[in-house]
């Protein structure tokens, strides 16, 4: 299986797909401008760049979905026009887009087939041949799913699961996923992985978009990095360094990721008692000001249902949350744990994070109503300083603090996430996958930025599925299993197998 | 209770009928529901009451059950023969005749007997009224509103028009003005007018409605407007009757004898359950009462029906 | 967004089933407190057949509504497009028309209007709220022209035998209301294009993206209701023996009704035929069973609002956000 | 979902800008038509009064649909609820109570139908058609009850005064449409609550973890909907000088029309209260300028649906794909 690494066979060297020059406008900015791709059959092709470098966007060109400004492309060597999706997928190529994957309430031997895919005779749906086919596919992916149960109702990791099966099932000649690892633990990402493998040596050309690295460098042939909607580069992975595709990325070199530590105070900022949640079970923990408490597990284990009793979103059972000395009510609701101080930067940042028609600056205001306001009248003024004042810390890339949210990057979103919630000053903040979906400089900017809060006296509690992240950006890591905690370790010099073993619900 | 038949006898059971209306939204709708009611109680009938306000889907099959579940004779207060042409069918096939107040504006053979008011009657009284009040029809512009949906105002807009025609007046915008739902009617009149007299400053002479409810929304326009035109409803609803007695520009309206209508209906009905006898016409015209200002006082609202 | 939580609920319970079959559960209450009330009246054959003849139109044309809705989508013009094929086909019939050419042409008319709805709304993107509201009403005035605005009746007996004619001592658009609920209930379920609708429904995004010809899918949606829209105007002029401009305007509302107590039936809370013939029998029990107590007409409207919202309010509690 | 590819178009041409304004452009082809065909009458102090006086009652309404729809929900009952409040002003007042009580009876009425569509729709979950259409139908019932089903008329002088009554020669009805739209055009636009009616609109999810109180702001914006409906309802007895359970009914579908034109009429597509006015406007400028050129009844009902669908069409252009 792992003598993959050597050279591309040489075989056809007429690219597969080829993108030449591409230009795209929005609202008369260029988010391509010039952009390249070139993939040839039987590779994986890592696309790269720091968010809004224009990558998701040069996908949608090339699918179809939108209708480049300039440029060319090149299917097997000839000139096409895709007018829509339905054109790209026929002429064999297809993609898995970001933050898109499901549809809620069909099946999941439904979703798998969905859209021209679905086996039928006259019309009928062949109901026997269908699931034949989505079993296939998910078995290819090492998925156990009833493929009869409403995809709605899946964990996340079995959406993306399904999704991916759904890209992998087109028998598409080019396959292109954006960012199919985001919500992914290493478990599913080593079944993916062989699959993609496995239709690399059918010949397919794969296009991966990826802002994690190492799985760059472990899975991709080529690269092609991007940056302000240019392509700069295409090489060899084998010719490139870590390093060195990072400066290429962010145009300068890349510094340390993580910062240094800092020192935790020993004042209690948060205190939490045997709290009971629908899944989660005995939690109790103090976190101090000043310090980053990272939260590690498996998908599933509930990390994310923690936070959201913490903020106040959703009710819990029994338990005690006792935060700067004050004992907060049973079922809060997100504004009185806003107002005690506790902030949530959620997992999923286009349905929980940001309103994507609204303006940066309503997004910011919007947590922030009783600093902006007076006497139920909102005052314009404080509205726009403090989106500028967010916009300036957090160096969000945007016309200014009345464009759409919608318009932004995925890193520059969930800076707006942020700093919506920054502007409360939060004694305890709260922040569920906070680097998911980000380039790796906006990442060690989003890590300087929760030391400088740290620094400031704020108490991060910080989910993570990356454990190299956990490790880097925390003070101290507890770890969860089946909603309990299984295990709590000093971040500093933690050691990746122990972290590992709490995760599989290994207790001391 | 009722106690069967008083003198005793050979009248083994009650006689059966079925009554039904499809308006008894409609102030009128409501005491015919009462007054039929009434009666069956003092005569000893058998009554099934069937209600369907307007919604002939709902209606029509809870008629045609009853139908089949058998009975002597049948009521139709008010519902337009057009739409109840299963119920005629049924009927028809169950051999009950059907006696109808205003059902029908012609003779009708789904009838054993309808009376109605006399169209031409209303339509004369109500076009001379707006005669003798504007000195003389000549040359006089009369806009005329009708409701299509109901075969009575249909028919009354329709003979009203001829005969402002042929008194030589000239029908404002050319033809009858239609408003769409009884609901909106006195808006819609009102908007009409309104937005006819800006465009034809001082253009009206009078103004005849088919019924009161949409003519006092006219009136209302012609009032806000200055203007001294005249206007004519049908009805004699107690608004209309206190607005003739006002002696603003609603000039007349028209008493339809629904009381007296009902009685002879159930004359009829006695007779047939006596001996069989149907009434030898199958349509009654009956005359109607011009309301003005010199008998207004002296006319029961036809909403204040006891 | 609720949808993803309501599935995670524990095990089947009695009161579970209850909770989620709100809606059912209504249905049942119902029946029972008329049937108590009146049990010599009202489960006798003749007041069910009552029944089942008062509700067999709107069936039809909630039938129609639950194909759009399924696509997530609303279609305010049914009622609209089936008074006026009932207006086209009698007005046709009255001017010579043999009957089958006179249906043919009406059911033409539905489709076109259905057509002219899915162009609209999946071709030109507007919304299908203001495209069918346009809709209905040019197609209200359209039929108030062909009727003239009076009611047109004395049609041909053979025509009015559809609607009032009997087999097995059952009326006719009884057999027809459940043919045509079977036939969209198997192409809701068993069709590719059912299947598409569905994931339309579900995610007109992911859906376009997968390469579902989601403007096909949803015209097609559109086209049927108006088709079907019309089966039901036909009918009911076949039933009354006569077509107005405004016969059946009501069912537009009573269909959508009918389709959101029907959605409520099922756990994914997806419009579903089977969950609109439940709503459908609500209403139709109702209205039945409201004017066999003799319950005065405005106390019957009153009370008729009260029940809708206790059977959703039922089911919902399910829904209920944490 | 397609919104996302609006901006796709070119530069702010003038082209894009007539586009974008299609709603506007259609009003505006609509006066200088109408204009056109009778220059003598239609722009004159008279007619634009009359129109005024016309659609004020109607703006009203849709001023109340507009804050609904802003939240993204919908209110069916708007129309219902004016006739209610009419009728229950009307019948206090008969009754011998006095105009002012009366009339804050009336919006006690109003401001607790709105409070039930809040609390069924934002505390129990209800979907805001089937809550709306449930109140919708009982409101109407409760109308006819109050008013036994005729038109209660006769009402104080002082309080006709409110509908007819003058001030510079502009009924007071203008006015009171007027202050009603700038307070709501306030309310959406600086006032904290309105703020986060756009955000719920916007994402109710995004809001709810923002730390807004989704269910009280919805509950806030039902209530005035029913509040504001009843201003209307009782405008509107006083206008006519008498109230009838089903007067005015037709103000719901219009009110959602003129809410949705006005969507169109800005770049993010959300209900807003100046575009809702442009609707008004369409609607009455058409109803006025047709009766004006004497067009049949019927034929305006087809040219009413015709012009509402060429002016979302126009500006749909923009949110075309691609
Ligand atoms: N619909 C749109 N309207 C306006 N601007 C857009 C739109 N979509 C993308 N952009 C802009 O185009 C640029 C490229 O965005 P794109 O989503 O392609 O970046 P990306 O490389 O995929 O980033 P990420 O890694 O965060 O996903 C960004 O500046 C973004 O703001
Ligand atoms: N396997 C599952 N079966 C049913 N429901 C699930 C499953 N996984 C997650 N969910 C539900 O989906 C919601 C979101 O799941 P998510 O995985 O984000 O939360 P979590 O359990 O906290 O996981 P994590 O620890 O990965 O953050 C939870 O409220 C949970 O109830
Ligand atoms: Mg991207
Ligand atoms: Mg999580």
């Amino acid at each position: 299986m792992t003598l993959t690494r050597e050279e591309p066979r040489v075989q056809d060297l007429t690219p597969a797909l080829e993108a030449v020059d591409i230009v795209k406008r929005f609202d008369g900015v260029h988010a391509l401008s010039g952009a390249r791709l070139s993939v040839r059959p039987g590779e994986i092709h890592a696309l790269l760049g720091e968010n809004g470098a224009g990558k998701s966007t040069l996908i949608k060109i090339v699918t179809g979905i939108y209708s480049p400004d300039g440029g060319q492309i090149l299917r097997g060597g000839e000139l096409v026009e895709f007018a829509n999706v339905r054109v790209a997928h026929r002429a064999g190529i297809v993609a898995l887009y970001q933050e898109l994957s499901i549809v809620p309430t069909i099946s999941v031997a439904e979703n798998i087939l969905l859209g021209e895919q679905l086996p039928s005779r006259a019309g009928i749906v062949d109901q026997a041949s269908l699931r034949r086919r989505a079993r296939q596919q998910l078995d290819r992916l090492n998925q156990k799913i009833p493929l009869r149960r409403l995809a709605g109702s899946l964990s996340p990791v079995q959406q993306t699961m399904v999704a991916l099966a759904r890209a992998l099932a087109t028998d598409a000649r080019v396959l292109i996923l954006d960012e199919p690892t985001a919500s992914l633990t290493d478990h599913e990402i080593r079944d993916l992985f062989a699959v993609l493998r496995s239709l690399r040596d059918e010949g397919v050309a794969i296009v991966y978009v990826s802002h994690r690295l190492e799985e760059v460098f472990e899975l991709c042939d080529r690269l092609t990095i991007m940056r302000n909607g240019e392509t700069i580069v295409t090489k060899d992975v084998a010719d490139s360094t870590i390093d060195e595709v990072i400066s290429t990325m962010v145009g300068r070199s890349a510094g340390d990721l993580y910062p240094e530590r800092g020192t935790a105070t020993t004042t209690v900022a948060i205190t939490v008692t045997n709290l009971q949640g629908r899944r989660v079970k005995n939690i109790s923990f103090t976190a101090h000001a000043g310090e980053v408490l990272g939260i590690g597990g498996l998908a599933g284990s509930g990390r994310s249902e923690l936070l959201r009793i913490l903020s106040g979103s959703q009710k819990h059972r029994s338990g005690e949350i006792v935060v700067g000395g004050a004992t907060l009510p049973s079922s809060p609701g997100v504004g009185r744990a806003l107002d005690a101080g506790i902030a949530l930067v959620p997992e999923e940042r286009r349905s929980q994070g940001v309103i994507l028609r609204a303006s940066i600056q309503d997004n910011i205001a919007l947590a922030n109503i009783p600093e902006v306001s007076a006497l139920g009248w909102v005052r314009g003024a404080q509205i726009v300083e403090m989106a500028k004042r967010g916009m300036t810390d957090l160096q969000i890339k945007a016309r200014g603090p009345r464009q759409h949210v919608g318009e932004l990057s995925g890193g520059n979103q969930q800076k707006v996430v942020l700093a919506k919630m920054l502007a409360r000053k939060p004694k305890v903040l709260l922040m569920d996958e906070p680097t998911r979906g980000i380039d790796v400089g906006t990442k060690a900017e989003i890590y300087r930025l929760i030391r400088q809060l740290a620094a400031e006296g704020t108490a991060v509690i910080a989910v993570s599925s990356e454990l190299p992240e956990l490790i880097g950006m925390s003070d101290r890591i507890l770890i969860m299993h089946e909603g309990e905690v299984s295990g709590e370790v000093a971040a500093e010099g933690a050691d990746d197998e122990l972290l590992l073993s709490y995760c599989y619900g290994k207790t001391d | 209770g009722c106690s069967g038949s008083g003198g005793g006898g050979d009248a083994a059971k009650p006689f059966k009928v079925i009554a039904f209306t499809s308006g008894n939204q409609t102030p009128v709708g409501a005491w015919w529901v009462k007054a039929v009611t009434q009666k069956a109680d003092e005569l000893g009938w058998d009554l099934t009451m069937i209600q369907g306000d307007f919604d002939f889907q709902k209606m029509n099959p809870a008629v045609e059950s009853a139908i089949g579940q058998g009975a002597d004779a049948i009521l139709d207060g008010y519902t337009d023969v057009a739409s109840i042409g299963s119920i005629v069918t049924a009927a028809k096939d169950a051999d009950i005749p059907i006696f109808a107040m205003d059902s029908a504006t012609k003779e009708s053979d789904a009838f054993a007997i309808n009376i109605t008011a006399n169209q031409q009657q209303i339509a004369d009284s109500t076009v001379n009224a707006l005669d003798k009040a504007v000195g003389g029809l000549k040359g006089k512009s009369v806009m005329v509103i009708g409701h299509d949906p109901h075969p009575g105002i249909r028919e009354r807009a329709s003979l009203a028009e001829k005969a402002f025609t042929a008194a030589g007046a000239t029908i404002a915008g050319g033809d009858i003005q239609k408003v769409k739902s009884p609901a909106t009617g006195r808006t819609e009149a009102l908007a009409l007018v309104a937005d006819y007299l800006t465009a034809h400053p001082n253009g009206l002479d009078a103004v005849w409605v088919g019924w009161d409810d949409a003519a006092l929304g006219a009136a209302k326009a012609l009032t806000e407007a200055g203007s001294s035109a005249k206007v004519t409803g049908v009805d004699a609803t107690s608004e209309a009757i206190a607005q003739i007695e006002a002696g603003g520009n609603f000039l007349a309206t028209v008493e339809q004898p629904w009381p007296s209508i009902l009685d002879s209906l159930v004359g009829h009905m006695t007779a047939f359950h006596k001996d069989g006898t149907l009434p030898k016409t199958k349509f009654e015209a009956v005359d109607t009462t011009l309301v003005d200002a010199s008998n207004a006082a002296t006319i029961t609202p036809s909403d204040k029906l006891k | 967004m609720t949808r993803t939580f309501t599935v995670a609920a524990p095990a089947r319970s009695v009161g579970r089933l209850l909770l989620h079959g709100g809606t059912v559960v209504a249905l049942v209450a119902l029946i029972v407190f008329f049937f108590a009330m009146r049990p010599d009246v009202f489960l006798t054959f003749v007041n069910v057949k009552n029944i089942l003849f008062q509700v067999s139109i709107l069936a039809i044309i909630a039938g129609a509504q639950t194909v759009v809705m399924v696509v997530g989508d609303f279609d305010l013009s049914v009622g609209a497009t089936s008074s006026l094929a009932g207006a086209v086909a009698a007005s046709l019939m009255l001017t010579g028309v043999p009957i089958v050419p006179a249906i043919l042409v009406a059911l033409g008319v539905g489709l076109l209007v259905g057509l002219v709805n899915g162009l609209l709304i999946a071709y030109v993107n507007l919304s299908a709220f203001v495209a069918t509201l346009a809709t209905m009403t040019s197609v209200i005035g359209v039929a108030y022209l062909v009727t003239a605005g009076t009611t047109l009746f004395d049609l041909p007996a053979e025509f009015n035998n559809l609607g009032q004619g009997r087999l097995f001592n059952i009326p006719l658009p009884v057999y027809i209301a459940i043919v045509i609920s079977i036939i969209l209930w198997a192409a809701l379920r068993f069709t590719t294009v059912g299947r598409q609708w569905h994931a339309i429904g579900g995610s007109v995004e992911v859906s376009r993206l997968s390469g579902v010809n989601v403007r096909r899918a949803r015209l097609l949606a559109f086209t049927i209701a108006g088709l079907v829209s019309a089966i039901g105007g036909i009918l009911l002029a076949a039933r009354l023996g006569s077509a107005s401009a405004v016969q059946g305007g009501d069912n537009m509302m009573f269909s959508v009704a009918a389709v959101f107590l029907g959605m409520t039936v099922i756990k994914s809370g997806v419009a579903n035929l089977g969950g609109t013939m439940v709503g459908v029998a609500i209403i139709g029990v109702m209205s039945n069973g409201l004017n066999i107590l003799g319950v005065n007409a405005y106390v019957q409207q009153v009370v008729t609002g009260l029940i809708i919202i206790a059977a959703v309010t039922l089911s919902s509690l399910k829904t209920r956000e944490r």
